[in-house]
């Protein structure tokens, strides 16, 4: 019994966040109309391809490292305490859908190349209303000669204009249900399209497929989908997570800093209290996203509930924090030069991504209430 | 008690009506004298009116079509002072020009080291013969770069304690040594807002409103008009969206359908009516010329969080789709004239600084706290001492 | 056009604020154990006859002073702050029910008495579940002769057991829907038992009916019931606006004295916020429950609304700064032998009777709906 | 990182049960004696155990129907203060009836006009020749009732600061001279609450615990204790029902089927089961002997109101039938033990009491933010003050 991380955990977290820490700057996004492409996309990527993050879960049979949810999740946290601009997340999204969704056929074609940093992936799975569950009725995919052709519209795409390879969801006419495919994006059927998404510090899309080639994976939805989904909501509660640890750091060191009428305003209890609850969601956030990922790493029974339960908590803490931030910094926090409106903006996509906390909550008590029944 | 609105054949009313009928299409300058613009000041800038009678005026003037000029500064907070306080010579030269719109007026107030404790501003005048000359850095100046009048506060003694050594002075803006700088918000757009340097700008003596030392009154006196100026039902300082229209667009939307988002949303529109009923109740203390009740003063402390509730809820209900620029929440927005934040999503990325402008709400409730409640005082450890002997210890 | 109260308003709450400071005591509810019996119930009642109050709503035709809920607002509210057990209320709700829902000959026969203090009434409405809409499934009544015996139960009978007369709802048999009866309490075949009710500042009843004779009133339900409501509401949040706001006085009061750590606790943000708050949601009751009255003086169309929305309003601030007011005053606060609790109480049992402040959110989001549609 | 608790067959879990086995109806003295009431502390009272074993032992325990005697205020809090600062004969003579049950202890902390500042105590202990004697008034004595040795703290040099002049006694709770009054809750209901009077209370000198100046160390230390202490599931302190039991009973009555209502179950729900993790965690801290982290002094902050919002969803789950005393909430209730939380009727009207008792909310707040977050502490005027000079001064 060990609920605490161990000391290879915190090996690796401590070297990410050197490297991070060293690495990333958002001095180029504190600029009005920054845009993703301004904040280092491109180069942080090489810069993390060189530490071989990117091959971090795949298995070592494709090149990998065959690392668990809470190796990941040290990395992820420190690139949510950083923001770090990058098409890491989409390309693990993609990485998760095919390693357990793919062929071994398929997986032999592509993942060595994102083990080896040559390749990018993304995963096209929401429909434009932002649902990700359920039936595909934006896109669809019909059989032609040995594989398929798709057509139609995906949204909120992360990564998706810089990916080499999508995993698209699309509804299998033939099947008649919603299935998974591998699509090249460099086809000429393949449009990307960056959405004036308010989170500058990542690439968010829309994907028009027009007759576009595709492959089908292996795994059906009904499979592939909850287990998929369970590790994307982890991923971002792991990233909310320590963004709210660090908008903590951040506004305690002001308040200890920023006088007003003779004293700190941190000694003012208004700011005092207020902090004192952001701790401590805080820490609740840290919990609940390390049980998540310790669940998911066994493949425990409670691992879906504990990842809708880490994203509900984590997500909402993290809004909070962030927009309380803002308060306590006073006027100057909302305006662009500061980074906490790229904290709040980062807070308020996470959130809304892949299902709200409310939604989260509405899958958890149905959870709650199947196993009690 | 009476919740109806002066009604459609008031008594009152005819007159007004009749000058719009005359005057179809009033220019500001025409407004402003007819009185209209102040219309409770004295003659010959207003007409002395009653609350009722500013009612009705408001009424007309929308039901005209006519807009009063948008000079905020000037006619809600700032210009009242040159009654009480200026000279003959100042409201001769400033007062036309500020009412009719023709000349644009700005705060010149806030520091960035300050926040919250505006009397302890760093700016410095110094008497040099029939001048005073200005250096210092001023933040959250709105309108400075539309303005041709400045309303200055800066510390002409400061040997004295940090409130004792203010005096205000009106500004030409254009005086060479000011230099104005736009300040972006997290939206990235440019707004009203600005920072305003201020190196060896020369004002001329005359220039002093009321005495010297009379600024820290002067200041907080306008400001306290803002406070009650703010008190409209739209989310951002009254301008903007209602509860009332998010109700309308959520239901456009089908978003009520959802149990939880209903109460909240319920919840938010008995908020809404009931600020709006507060804001009426203080209207008519002042028309009954009883002490207004702490309504006044409270209505912003419970207005701004009511407005961030109102935007974050139609945000909310976007889902992702919220997280793109410029999406809309719902199909239909109702437009209000040129005010930026009747647009739903930069109403809601602009919505943090309602609890921060115009006193943040922490001061706020302090406020309310110590002059409602009479609660004890926060203290001042540097309220007494000449301020500059603080601001070398604090350095 | 005029928001605020005037002259003759403002008299009339002095009044009686001065009448009930002097001879309502809440100190006999300060022993464990006490009872609304021991609260001066009855005396209290012979006090408030003294004045007149009783028939302060009913018309100047039989007998009564035909004032509007403007003036009533002036009296419940003193009511509510002082928490002034009594059958008051009881009475008022039964008037309310005779007055718009009986025949001249019934308004004849009762309250006449009721204006002249020899008759108390009450209103038998709600189910053994809390509700008093919709269908009636708990008491039936079919006639019997030139009238009606009823069998069954009600509950939430407010002053039910000090009752000379009831005014009941029960199913129609023969009508097949829900009608509104008149009932002599003193009937073999009416009991009404007190409820070991929290709220020991108020007389709280369940009331069984056996074959106990009635006669129907005049009005049907559809007509009597949603009239009857509003004002009941409006009633209720009445009395939880004055509530609030002596709750307010008293935890000010006592924040200026208490003394922690060599200043007053009124001195600390934590304490001044939560008090400037409570300050504003009672400011914001009071307005409510204004506009509430109004609107019902004047048979406005918005009056179901504002009565629905005073009620939301005004019972959960109540609540909030009854709890609220528990926490500043400490330990104690939370000790039979201090008022704090009795409020609470109050505060409560308000917002659940007649319908919680969700319930009205519910109806008034439905009646914004109906007038937007 | 593992986040299961020691399996069935873990190899340390053995011996453990062969014991219950070997001893199926424990009495508390037999308990004590095997080292299962403490365990965590060195022989012969307990077994020098580490978190894992102590969690096995609880589990264990149990399983086998036995309870630990109820006695709290030793087991928790004070007992473990006579291994670091009690004399030998003190443990001989009160560590074994304590660790049995067989002395149900008491802790004369509060006062009436104490609240917060607990430093600032009144009550007096003047040396007589070889016997203190006391006067004051506690307050807030849980099971004074019952017990037989009461923990007193008391100020024996009025003269020094506040926190500097306080001693510590172990005292017959049947000296003459003390008196002991029931708190009625609000509720109605005697708790476990009292107030104790203390009239030249003469305890002999070889009862104080540790030396004269230090009864605010030991003082602190045990209401620390007594907060890691308090990290379990149940909505009052950690007893009472939880949010599983307060969702499964929703679900019984259908009221989960209201959206609003759902949401903030499922809300509350999530709560509690992160705050059942943070308490793991707290454990593995201290298992793995590292330092504990900020979760183990926060559990407290973010528990009380947590458990507040359980009782307070149950109860308004029950519309106007929860305004009748006793009625529950769900047909089916758990039962736990003795515990008078469990019913939750009365974990309603007592929850009030979670964010005041053991350090109010407020005051533990400025302990999170102060020990935790490094912010600036709260002045305290008088801390520095001979108390004798403070008291003056405030009267």
């Amino acid at each position: 019994m060990d609920f605490s991380l161990n000391e290879d955990n915190l090996l690796l977290r401590e070297s990410a966040r050197t490297f991070l820490e060293k690495e990333i700057s958002l001095a180029r996004l504190q600029v009005p109309g920054a845009t993703v492409t301004d904040a280092g996309y491109a180069a942080n990527w090489s810069k993390i391809v060189g530490l071989g993050w990117q091959g971090l879960v795949i298995d070592e049979a494709y090149d990998g490292l065959g690392l668990s949810c809470i190796e990941l999740a040290m990395i992820l946290g420190e690139m949510g305490r950083t923001l770090a601009p990058s098409p890491f997340l989409g390309t693990l999204f993609g990485t998760w859908a095919l390693q357990k969704g793919g062929s071994d056929e398929q997986k032999k074609t592509i993942l060595p190349g994102v083990a080896a940093g040559t390749t990018k992936l993304a995963l096209a799975v929401a429909e434009s209303s932002g649902t990700a569950d359920g039936p595909c009725r934006e896109a669809r995919a019909h059989r032609h000669g040995g594989g398929y052709r798709l057509t139609g519209a995906k949204s909120f795409v992360i990564d998706g204009a810089a990916a080499d390879w999508l995993v698209v969801a699309a509804h299998d006419d033939a099947a008649g249900r919603r299935e998974f495919f591998l699509v090249d994006a460099g086809q000429a059927g393949v449009q990307a399209d960056l959405l004036a998404w308010r989170d500058v510090t990542r690439e968010v899309c829309d994907l028009r497929l027009k007759d576009a080639e595709g492959e089908r994976l292996a795994l059906q939805d009904d499979e592939l989908w909850p287990w998929l989904r369970d590790r994307i909501l982890f991923a971002l509660a792991t990233e909310s997570a320590a963004g709210t640890q660090r908008v903590l750091e951040m506004t305690t060191d002001y308040a200890k800093e920023r006088v007003a009428f003779g004293k700190p305003i941190g000694g003012y209890q208004a700011i005092k209290h207020s902090l004192a609850d952001m701790l401590g969601r805080a820490e609740c956030s840290t919990v609940g996203v390390l049980y998540a990922a310790w669940a998911l790493s066994e493949e425990h029974p409670r691992a879906s509930l504990a990842a809708a339960m880490a994203k509900a908590f984590a997500c909402e803490a993290y809004v909070a924090a962030a927009h309380r931030s803002i308060q306590i910094f006073g006027a100057i926090g909302f305006t662009w030069e500061m980074v906490n409106h790229l904290y709040y903006k980062r807070a308020r996509a996470n959130a809304e991504l892949f299902g709200s906390p409310r939604t989260q909550r509405a899958r958890v008590i149905e959870m709650v209430e199947k196993k009690a029944a | 008690m009476d919740f109806e609105l002066p009604a459609e054949d008031h008594p009152r009313r005819k007159p007004i009506r009749d000058w719009f009928e005359s005057n179809p299409r009033p220019t500001p300058r025409q407004l402003a004298e007819a009185g209209f613009i102040v219309p409770h000041w004295p003659r010959p800038w207003g007409l002395e009116a009653d609350a009722e009678l500013q009612l009705i005026i408001d009424q007309e003037m929308k039901r005209a079509g006519a807009f009063p000029p948008r000079n905020p500064v000037a006619i809600n907070n700032c210009a009242q002072s040159l009654l009480s306080h200026g000279t003959e010579a100042q409201r001769q030269r400033f007062l036309g020009p500020a009412l009719s719109g023709e000349e644009t007026w700005c705060m010149l107030f806030s520091e960035p080291s300050g926040g919250s404790d505006l009397s302890n501003l760093r700016t410095l005048a110094r008497r040099e013969g029939d001048h005073y000359v200005v250096r210092g850095h001023k933040i959250w100046t709105s309108l400075a770069h539309k303005a041709k009048v400045g309303v200055l506060v800066a510390r002409t003694a400061p040997d004295l304690p940090k409130h004792k050594g203010l005096s205000q002075f009106l500004v030409d803006m254009d005086t060479p040594g000011i230099r104005i700088r736009p300040i972006i918000d997290m939206s990235g757009h440019e707004n009203e807002y600005n920072e305003v340097f201020l190196e060896d700008v020369r004002i001329p003596a005359d220039r002093l409103l009321g005495k010297e030392g009379e600024g820290w009154l002067l200041s907080t006196t306008q400001l306290q008009t803002e406070r009650v100026a703010l008190s409209r039902p739209g989310a951002i300082w009254g301008h903007g969206p209602s509860a009332r229209e998010l109700v309308e667009g959520l239901a456009e939307i089908g978003a009520l359908d959802d149990g939880a988002l209903r109460d909240e949303a319920a919840d938010v529109y008995i908020e809404g009516e009931i600020l709006r009923l507060l804001a009426y109740r203080s209207l008519s203390d002042r028309m009954n010329a009883r002490t207004p009740g702490p309504e006044g003063a409270i209505h912003k402390m419970l207005a701004a969080p009511h407005g961030q509730r109102v935007v974050e809820l139609a945000k909310r209900a976007q889902g992702p789709r919220g997280m793109i620029a410029g999406e809309k929440p719902f199909p239909t927005q109702l437009e209000h004239g040129d005010d930026p934040y009747s647009d739903w999503d930069y109403a809601f990325w602009f919505s943090p600084a309602v609890t921060l402008g115009v006193g943040t709400q922490e001061i706020l409730k302090n406020v309310v706290a110590e002059r409602m409640l009479g609660l004890p005082r926060e203290l001042d450890p540097t309220a007494q001492l000449p301020w500059s002997e603080a601001r070398r210890k604090a350095s």
